[in-house]
C-alpha cells in the first residue's frame, strides 16, 4: 500500500514536469513571436523589429529552449530576477517564481496566491452543497426505486443536468439580479471572509446555490444509480437475512460501498472545480484564478496564463492521488492487496 | 421494455434427446419453411443491435428527440438555403440605419423595426443585433452550423483516435499498454477550460492576420475539442478490450488459428459498438455545449457565427431586449438537451439489464 | 412438539414483469421438523430459492406477490409485519447462501459481520462479548486461528473458510431452521464434502431443522431425511429420501436419476438425457408443466397430460410418497423399464 | 464468473426467462426411443497408438511483485512436469480441483499459451515449439470445447459466422460452399440448419454448447479438448451434450483430451484418467484402476468425497476421508510430495522427496511413497529404495538409486506388482 502510494506521487511528479515542459512548448513555438506581445504593452502598441530584438534579447528567447526551460525551472525552486527589457526595472521573482505578470508587473505565485481564496470558497461552498443534497437525494430515491416519485425524480433531475452548466448559472444570475432583484444576494462578487464574513457569504451564496443545485442533479443521478446497484447486492440480502433493521441495511451495508463510485467522481470534479471554476467566475463576477486566467488570455498576458494551467494540472493530480487514498481507505480490498 | 431473451425468443424448440431426432425435426421444420414463405422471416436472427433499436423506437422521448436533433441537422445542413428563403444574411450592415443611434430617444440603442419595441417585423423574424444591426436568425442559422459542425467533427476525430487507442492498449498490453495508458492519464490531467485558455492566445497571436482567421480557429477549435476529448473513449474501450479478450470466444478464435488483426476487427470491435455508441452520443452534446461555451467565454469562435458569442453579446440587453438572449440560448438548450436525451435513451435500450 | 417447527402450505409467488406475471412458486406444500433435514431439489428456475427466500420473507413486497401460508412454530408469516420478520430473521431462521465471496461484506471484517449478527438479536450483550461469541463459532465451523482470523476480510479467507464463516454466522444465533441455498455449489469436491460434513455434526448438535438447497442429487441423497422435488415452480414428488431414492414415481425424477452418472454405478448403465429444455415460467405448458419434455407420456390414456394438472397426491407406495403424475403404476414401469437401463447392477433377480 | 445466464441464475428474473418455447407435442419420443439413444460408458481400446504425446510439460506464470519496480519473485507453477498420452479416437480424462492446473493443460494444447518446457507431440510435431505461424495450418488438428456457453460464442455474430469462421481462415472451401457445410455440422449436433441466420442470445445454454461443438468440429480435429464442456449447464441438460460428444467420438473417430471437474462424468466418458494436484499428475490409469482400485490417498479422497445417489441408497457407503485445510498456493508449493500438507498417511520421507510416477499395474501409474489400496497402505516408503534414501527419506549410502524413474508418457510392458512384491508383466 505504501509502496503503491510512492509510486503514485512519483508518477504525479512525473506528470507535473511533462505538464509544464508542455506549457513552456506552447509557448515558446506556438505563437509566431513569442516576444510580440510584451512588447506591444510596453511600447503602446509601437513595436518596431528593432525593439522586439531587445525584448527577445532580454527574454532569452534568442536562446535554445531547453537552457530557457532550465531557467524557468530552476527560478521555480531557487527564484530569479526576470527583466523585460534593458531599461526597465529588475523584477525580483522569489521562489516558486511561475514570472512575473506582463500587465501588472507583480509575481505570478503572489497574485495566485490572493486569488486562491475566492475561488477555493466558490469550489468548497458549492461542492458542500451539492454533496449535501445529491447524496441524501440519490440514496432516497434508490430505497424508493420503482415508485412514480423516483421516475419524476430522475427525469427531471436528468433534464436539468443536461443543460449545459453556464447557461444555467446565467440564467440564475439574470433572473436573480435583474428580474428579480433579490436584495443582499444580487451583489455577487468575492469579498475576504476575514473582512467580513456575512458580505462573504451574500457575495457567494447565488454562485453557491446555481452550482449546487446543478451538482445536485448529477450527483443524485449517480449516487442513485450506484445505491440501486449496491441494493442488488448478496451481501444486502445477507443483512436482511441476518434479521438487521432496515437502516443499518442501508447506510452501513449498502451506502459504503455505494460511496466509493461517487467519492471517485467527486475527486475529479472537485479538482476541475479548483482548478478553475471559469463560467461560475465570469458570471458571478467572482474574483478567482479561473477569472484571473481568463482577464489574461484577452490581455495577452502570457505568464499568467501559463501558471493558471499549470496550477490547473497540479490540482488535478493532486486530487486524483487523495481520492486513491481514500479509495484504499473505503476499500480494504484495495489497501490490502 | 421486455426484456431482451423473450423478445428474441423465435419459434419452436427442436427436440434434444440425440443428433439424429434433431435432424428429424430439423427437416420437419425446414418443410414448414417452404410451405409458408412468410415463416421465413421469423428464422432471421435478430442481432443484439437490432433489438436495440426496436427498444429504443418505442421510447417516446428518444423519438422526440431523435426529431429535434433532425430538426438542428437540417437546419446546419441547409443554412445558406434557409437564410436566402428567409431573405437575410450575415452581411454586415450600416448600424444606424436599422438601430436607433439618437441617444435622446427611449428606444436608443434598440432596433428600429421588430422587437422588442416594435412588433414582427417579417423581413427579420429574429429581430436585429442591437450593436451590429445584423440578422439575428442569420447569425442563428449559422450559429447552428457552426455548432454541429465543429462538435460532430471533433466526436468524430476525437472518437476514432479514442477507439483506435483503446483498442491498441487493451489488446496489446504490456508495455505498449502502459505507455498508453499514461498517455491517457496525462491527458486527463490536464484541465480541458484551462488547455483550452492556454491555445486561444496563442492561435490568435500566431494566425490573427490570416485571411483564413474565421476558418482555422474552427479548425484549431475542433482540434483542441478532440486533443482533449478522446481519453474517454479510449479508456472505456481499453476497459472493455480487457474484459472481452479473457472472453472464451476469443480464445475460440485463437484456437481456430484466426489472425490478430481479424480477432480485434471481426470479433472484438463489433462486441465495442455498443459502449462506443453510447460513449460518442454522449460526447457530441458535450463537444456542442463546450463550443457554445468557450465562444462565450471569448476564447472560441470569436469571429463568424456562434451561439456562444450571440449569448454573451446579448447578456447585457437581457433586461431590455430579453428575445435577443433567449434566441441562441434556445437552440443551445434545446440541441443539448435532446442530444443528451437520445444519448441516455441509446444507453438504456443498449443496455439489456436496465428495466424502467 | 405437535405442530413441526415450519409448515408451508399452498404457497404461490408470483412476480408481474412487463412481459406477463411470472409464477415462480405454485401452490408449494411442505414441512420441516426440528432436526430434521428437507432437501429441496431442482433445476434453475424450478423455484425452489425463491420458496425459501420467502419463507424469511426476504422479497422486496413491492416486486413479488406472496399468497398461501408459512408457519414458524404457529405464527404466520406471510404478510407479518417488517419488525415481527426481522426477529425472525437470523434468529430463528437464518439462511446460508452459494458464494460467500458474494454474500458477505467486502469492506468489513468477517468478525465484525458475524458480531453484528450476534448483537442485533442480542442488544444486552456488549461488544466485548460479541466478538468472543464471533470467535466461538469461527472455532467450532474448523477455521484455524480463529482469534487471529475475526479480524481478516472476507478476501483474505479461501473459498471453504469463507463457506465455514457464513455457516457460523448463520447459526451464531442458534437458529431452530437453517436454510441452505446451495451452499457447495462454488466449492470443489473435497471442501464440499467437509462443509456437508460440518453441516451434519452441527445440526446433531443443534438440533435444527435444515433445508438444503441444491440441484445435485448425490447431496441430498446424502444429506436430507425428506426430499421435495420441484419442477417449473411445483412440487412433483415428496417424500421420506431413501423411499423417493429407490422408488421415484415422478418420471421428472427418473430424468434427474438417470441423466446424471454415479461415481459408483455400473459401467454398463445407460445415460439417458431428459429431451428439451426447462419451460419458461411466463407461459408454462398446460397440464402437466413436464409433459413436453416426459418420455413416458404415451404411458397415459388420451391427452390428460397436457391438458390436466395432476394433483400432488400419495401413489402406490404409501401415503408418505406424494407425486404430481398421472401414470397409474409409475413403480412398475420404473422397475421394469428404467432402472435396468440406468442401473442393471440394482435390478434384483425375479 | 460475472456473466448473468439464465442457467447460474445470479439474477432473480434471469432464472425465469427460458429462452424456448417447448416444441410440439409430437416431437417427444417415447421411452424406448431416448433409452435406445442413451450411453453406455465409453471403452477403452488397449491397442490404439497415440495421437498426442505429452512429455515433461511445464507451464510458469512468473509473479511480479508490486511496487515500483516490478521484479519477478517468483513462478505459479500451474503446470509442474507433466507427461500422457492421448490414444487415437480414445479420450483421456483430466480431473482435479480448482487450482490443480488441468484447464491450463488444456490452453497449452491448445497452445493459447506456449508452454516453458516439455514437449507435445502430434503426428511426429511437436506443437511446444511451433511459432504461430508455423502452428496455423497444423491448428486444424486440435480444436476446443470450451465451458462457459454465454461468453464462448461471440455475440455480435450469427450462428452461421460462428460455425463458419474456421473454415474462412483456413480458407478450406469455396465460399458458395460454406453454408452447406456449416448447416451439415448443425444437424450433427441436434441443431436446426434453420438456426443459421441467428444470435447466440436466442438460445439456451445447451444448444449454445451445441453451436460451440459445431465449430470445433468445423475443421475435422483428431483432438478435441473439452475443457468443463458440461459444468455450466444444467443437470437435465447435461446428459444431451456427454451423448452427443459420445455420438461425435465414435461417428468421427476424435480424440478426447476431456477436462473436468466432475469425477462421475469423467468416469462415464473416459476409459483412462489422470488425477491432477498442484500441477502434478499423482495418479493416471484406465478407468478401474483409478475408480475401483486408486492407489493415491489424494484419488482416494477425492473419489469418497463425490456425493453418490447409489451408495447413499444402498448404504454402502465408503468412511468419508475427510482432507484438511485448503489447496496450498502453487507459487510457493510444499516441498517433496506436494499433496504431503494435507496427506492423511504423509510420513517424513514425504516432505524430502518427491514421489516418482510409478506404473503399478499394466495400466496405472501412481506418485505416492506408500501406494496402496485404501487403508492398505504400506508402513514403509516404497519408494526409498528407488530413490536410495532410508525410510525417513535420508540419503542412505548403501543402496544405489535407480536411474530409470524418469516420466516416460505411456505404459511400459513392466511394472512393479505391488501386490506380489515382484516386477509384473504384460
Amino acid at each position: 500500500m505504501f509502496a503503491y502510494l510512492v509510486k503514485r506521487v512519483l508518477s504525479g511528479i512525473v506528470v507535473l514536469f511533462l505538464v509544464s515542459l508542455s506549457i513552456f512548448l506552447l509557448f515558446w513555438f506556438g505563437p509566431s513571436e513569442p516576444a510580440q506581445s510584451i512588447c506591444d504593452r510596453e511600447t503602446s502598441n509601437r513595436c518596431t523589429p528593432e525593439r522586439l530584438e531587445v525584448f527577445r534579447e532580454t527574454l532569452g528567447f534568442n536562446n535554445p529552449w531547453y537552457q530557457e526551460y532550465g531557467t524557468f525551472i530552476d527560478g521555480v525552486f531557487t527564484g530569479r530576477e526576470i527583466k523585460f527589457s534593458k531599461n526597465t526595472k529588475v523584477y525580483d521573482c522569489e521562489a516558486p517564481c511561475l514570472g512575473i505578470s506582463y500587465r501588472t508587473k507583480q509575481d505570478v505565485f503572489d497574485e495566485m496566491k490572493t486569488r486562491m481564496p475566492a475561488t477555493l470558497s466558490v469550489a468548497l461552498g458549492g461542492a458542500t452543497l451539492y454533496l449535501l443534497l445529491g447524496i441524501p437525494i440519490g440514496v432516497a430515491a434508490a430505497k424508493r426505486r420503482g415508485t412514480l416519485a423516483d421516475k419524476a425524480l430522475v427525469s427531471s433531475f436528468l433534464a436539468i443536468s443536461s443543460i449545459p452548466y453556464y447557461l444555467f448559472a446565467l440564467l440564475a444570475w439574470l433572473f436573480v439580479t435583474i428580474n428579480l432583484q433579490v436584495p443582499v444576494i444580487s451583489d455577487t462578487g468575492y469579498f475576504p471572509i476575514t473582512d467580513n464574513p456575512g458580505k462573504w457569504a451574500s457575495g457567494m451564496l447565488l454562485a453557491w446555490i446555481a452550482l449546487g443545485i446543478f451538482g445536485c442533479t448529477q450527483y443524485t443521478r449517480y449516487s442513485r444509480g450506484s445505491m440501486v446497484e449496491v441494493l442488488s447486492e448478496d451481501y444486502i440480502r445477507t443483512a436482511k437475512a441476518k434479521g438487521l433493521p432496515n437502516r443499518t441495511v442501508i447506510y452501513k451495508h449498502g451506502l459504503r460501498s455505494a460511496l466509493v463510485p461517487v467519492v471517485t467522481i467527486f475527486g475529479i470534479d472537485f479538482g476541475t472545480l479548483l482548478a478553475g471554476t471559469i463560467f461560475t467566475e465570469r458570471i458571478f463576477d467572482i474574483e478567482g484564478i479561473g477569472l484571473w486566467g481568463l482577464e489574461a488570455v484577452y490581455q495577452k498576458d502570457l505568464p499568467v496564463v501559463s501558471a493558471t494551467a499549470l496550477f490547473g494540472a497540479a490540482i488535478l493530480i493532486t486530487s486524483n492521488l487523495i481520492v486513491d487514498v481514500i479509495y484504499s481507505v473505503l476499500d480494504p480490498r484495495v489497501r490490502l492487496s | 421494455m421486455p426484456d431482451l431473451n423473450s423478445v428474441a425468443s423465435g419459434p419452436s424448440e427442436v427436440s434434444m434427446s440425440d443428433p439424429s431426432a434433431g435432424i428429424q425435426v430439423a427437416e420437419k421444420l425446414h418443410d414448414g419453411a417452404t410451405d409458408d414463405e412468410t415463416r421465413g422471416d421469423e428464422f432471421a436472427g435478430r442481432s443484439p443491435l437490432r433489438i436495440a433499436l426496436t427498444r429504443l423506437r418505442r421510447d417516446k422521448v428518444a423519438v422526440v428527440c431523435f426529431a429535434v436533433v433532425m430538426f438542428f441537422v437540417f437546419v446546419a445542413v441547409f443554412a445558406p438555403l434557409l437564410a436566402k428563403m428567409f431573405g437575410v444574411s450575415l452581411d454586415t450592415v450600416s448600424v444606424c440605419e436599422v438601430v436607433e443611434c439618437n441617444y435622446a430617444s427611449p428606444d436608443a440603442g434598440l432596433p428600429k423595426a421588430g422587437p422588442p419595441a416594435h412588433g414582427f417585423d417579417p423581413e427579420h423574424p429574429f429581430g436585429i443585433n442591437p450593436r451590429t444591426g445584423s440578422d439575428n436568425l442569420a447569425h442563428w442559422l449559422y450559429g447552428c452550423r457552426t455548432s454541429l459542425m465543429i462538435a460532430g467533427a471533433a466526436t468524430l476525430a476525437a472518437s476514432i483516435v479514442g477507439v483506435l487507442m483503446g483498442l491498441i492498449a487493451g489488446f496489446m498490453g504490456g508495455i505498449v499498454d502502459k505507455v498508453l495508458s499514461f498517455i491517457i492519464d496525462f491527458f486527463l490531467t490536464i484541465p480541458f477550460l484551462l488547455a483550452a485558455l492556454a491555445i486561444a492566445p496563442i492561435i490568435n497571436e500566431r494566425f490573427a492576420a490570416s485571411d483564413n482567421y474565421p476558418t482555422i480557429q474552427k479548425v484549431s477549435l475542433i482540434g483542441v475539442l478532440a486533443v482533449f476529448g478522446w481519453m474517454g473513449v479510449a479508456r472505456l474501450v481499453r476497459g472493455e478490450v480487457l474484459s472481452l479478450r479473457e472472453r472464451e470466444f476469443v480464445h475460440a478464435a485463437r484456437v481456430i488459428g484466426m489472425p490478430t488483426r481479424r480477432i480485434l476487427f471481426r470479433e472484438l470491435l463489433p462486441n465495442l459498438v455498443a459502449p462506443i455508441v453510447v460513449a460518442v452520443s454522449l460526447m457530441l452534446p458535450a463537444f456542442v455545449a463546450l463550443e457554445a461555451g468557450l465562444a462565450f467565454l471569448g476564447i472560441g469562435v470569436t469571429d463568424g457565427a456562434s451561439w456562444g458569442q450571440t449569448i454573451l453579446k446579448a447578456t447585457p440587453y437581457w433586461d431590455s431586449y430579453p428575445l435577443f438572449l433567449i434566441e441562441p440560448m434556445v437552440g443551445v438548450v434545446l440541441l443539448v438537451l435532446s442530444l443528451n436525451l437520445l444519448g441516455d435513451a441509446i444507453r438504456d435500450a443498449l443496455d439489456p439489464k436496465t428495466r424502467r | 412438539m405437535d405442530d413441526p417447527l415450519l409448515v408451508v402450505e399452498d404457497l404461490t409467488v408470483q412476480f408481474p414483469t412487463e412481459d406477463g406475471v411470472v409464477t415462480a412458486v405454485s401452490n408449494l406444500s411442505y414441512q420441516v421438523e426440528l432436526g430434521k433435514t428437507l432437501g429441496i431439489v431442482g433445476e434453475s428456475g424450478s423455484g425452489k430459492s425463491v420458496s425459501s427466500m420467502a419463507v424469511l420473507g426476504l422479497h422486496d413486497a413491492r416486486s413479488a406477490r406472496i399468497t398461501g401460508s408459512i408457519r414458524v412454530r404457529g405464527t404466520e408469516v406471510v404478510g407479518m409485519s417488517e419488525a415481527k420478520l426481522r426477529k425472525l430473521r437470523g434468529n430463528e431462521i437464518a439462511m446460508i447462501f452459494q458464494d460467500a465471496l458474494a454474500a458477505l461484506h467486502p469492506f468489513y471484517r468477517v468478525g465484525g459481520q458475524l458480531a453484528e449478527a450476534y448483537r442485533v438479536h442480542h442488544p444486552s450483550a456488549s461488544k466485548r462479548d460479541a466478538r468472543r461469541k464471533a470467535i466461538e463459532m469461527l472455532d467450532r465451523v474448523g477455521i484455524p486461528k480463529p482469534d487471529r482470523r475475526v479480524d481478516d476480510f472476507p478476501h483474505q479467507f479461501s473459498g471453504g473458510m469463507r463457506q465455514r464463516a457464513m455457516i457460523a454466522m448463520g447459526l451464531i444465533n442458534d437458529p431452530s431452521l437453517l436454510i441452505a441455498d446451495e451452499p457447495t455449489t462454488a466449492l470443489d469436491v473435497t471442501v464440499q464434502a467437509q462443509i456437508l460434513d460440518l453441516l451434519q455434526d452441527l445440526q446433531r448438535e443443534f438440533n435444527s431443522a435444515v433445508i438444503i438447497i441444491t440441484h445435485d442429487l448425490g447431496v441430498i441423497a446424502e444429506m436430507a431425511d425428506d426430499v421435495l422435488v420441484m419442477y417449473a415452480g411445483r412440487a412433483v414428488e415428496y417424500g421420506p429420501c431413501k423411499e423417493i431414492m429407490v422408488h421415484p414415481e415422478m418420471p421428472y425424477t427418473w430424468g434427474l436419476l438417470s441423466s446424471v452418472p454415479d461415481v459408483t454405478s455400473d459401467t454398463s448403465a445407460r445415460m439417458i438425457p431428459i429431451p428439451g429444455n426447462p419451460p419458461s415460467l411466463l407461459s408454462p405448458p398446460t397440464g402437466c408443466a413436464f409433459h413436453p419434455r416426459c418420455v413416458h407420456r404415451d404411458k397415459v390414456p388420451g391427452d390428460l397430460c397436457s391438458t390436466t394438472l395432476p394433483e400432488l397426491i400419495p401413489g402406490g407406495r404409501g401415503p408418505q410418497h406424494l407425486k404430481r403424475c398421472h401414470l397409474s403404476n409409475s413403480d412398475a414401469i420404473y422397475e421394469a423399464e428404467v432402472l435396468p437401463e440406468i442401473a442393471p447392477d440394482l435390478v434384483e433377480e425375479p | 464468473m460475472a456473466s448473468m445466464s439464465p442457467e447460474q441464475g445470479s439474477g432473480d428474473m434471469a432464472a425465469y426467462q427460458a429462452t424456448d418455447t417447448p416444441e410440439p407435442e409430437s416431437d417427444v419420443p417415447s421411452f424406448a426411443d431416448v433409452a435406445e439413444h442413451g450411453h453406455a460408458a465409453s471403452e477403452l481400446d488397449p491397442d490404439a497408438e497415440p495421437v498426442l504425446t505429452v512429455e515433461n510439460l511445464r507451464m510458469y506464470f512468473p509473479v511480479r511483485s508490486p511496487g515500483l519496480i516490478r521484479r519477478k519473485i517468483g513462478d505459479v507453477q500451474a503446470v509442474d512436469g507433466i507427461s500422457f498420452e492421448v490414444p487415437k479416437g480414445g479420450s483421456l480424462g483430466l480431473v482435479g480441483e480448482s487450482g490443480c492446473g488441468k484447464s491450463t493443460t488444456g490452453r497449452l494444447i491448445t497452445r493459447l499459451y506456449k508452454p516453458t518446457g516439455g514437449s507435445m507431440q502430434f503426428e511426429g510435431v511437436d506443437l511446444a515449439k511451433l511459432s504461430n505461424r508455423e502452428l496455423k495450418p497444423l491448428r486444424r488438428n486440435v480444436q476446443m470445447i470450451f465451458q462457459d456457453p454465454y461468453t464462448s460464442l461471440n455475440p455480435r455474430q450469427t450462428v452461421g459466422a460462428i460455425v463458419s469462421a474456421p473454415l474462412q481462415v483456413h480458407n478450406i472451401l469455396p465460399r458458395n460452399q460454406i453454408k452447406r457445410r456449416v448447416q451439415e455440422l448443425l444437424e450433427v449436433v441436434g441443431l436446426s440448419p434453420e438456426h443459421y441466420n441467428r444470435y447466440p442470445n436466442e438460445f439456451s445454454g445447451g444448444q449454445r454448447q451445441r453451436i460451440g461443438i459445431a465449430r470445433a468440429l468445423t475443421l475435422n480435429p483428431k483432438l478435441l479438448v473439452a475443457d468443463e464442456p458440461v459444468s455450466a449447464l444444467d443437470v437435465s441438460i447435461q446428459a444431451q451434450v456427454i451423448n452427443l460428444l459420445q455420438d461425435i467420438q465414435q461417428e468421427f473417430g476424435v480424440a478426447f483430451l476431456f477436462i473436468a471437474h466432475d469425477l462421475a462424468v469423467v468416469r462415464h466418458f473416459c476409459p483412462e484418467v489422470a488425477v491432477m494436484y498442484l500441477g502434478k499428475i499423482v495418479e493416471i490409469g484406465d478407468r478401474d484402476s483409478i475408480y475401483s482400485n486408486a492407489h493415491h490417498p489424494y484419488t482416494q479422497a477425492l473419489l469418497s468425497a463425490v456425493p453418490d445417489v447409489k451408495q447413499a441408497v444402498t448404504g454402502e457407503r465408503r468412511e468419508r476421508i475427510r482432507l484438511t485445510g485448503d489447496v496450498p498456493s502453487p507459487i510457493d508449493p510444499p516441498s517433496g510430495c506436494r499433496f504431503r500438507t494435507r496427506c492423511p498417511i504423509a510420513q517424513e520421507i514425504c516432505a524430502r522427496h518427491e514421489p516418482p510416477l510409478l506404473q503399478i499395474g499394466k495400466r496405472h501409474k501412481v506418485a505416492c511413497h506408500f501406494p496402496g489400496r485404501l487403508g492398505e497402505h504400506p508402513r514403509e516408503p516404497f519408494t526409498a529404495r528407488l530413490l536410495g534414501v532410508d525410510a525417513e527419506g535420508q540419503p542412505d549410502p548403501g543402496s544405489s538409486p535407480a536411474t530409470d524413474l524418469v516420466e516416460q508418457p505411456g505404459y511400459a510392458d513392466t511394472w512393479f506388482d505391488l501386490d506380489a512384491k515382484t516386477i509384473g508383466r504384460a
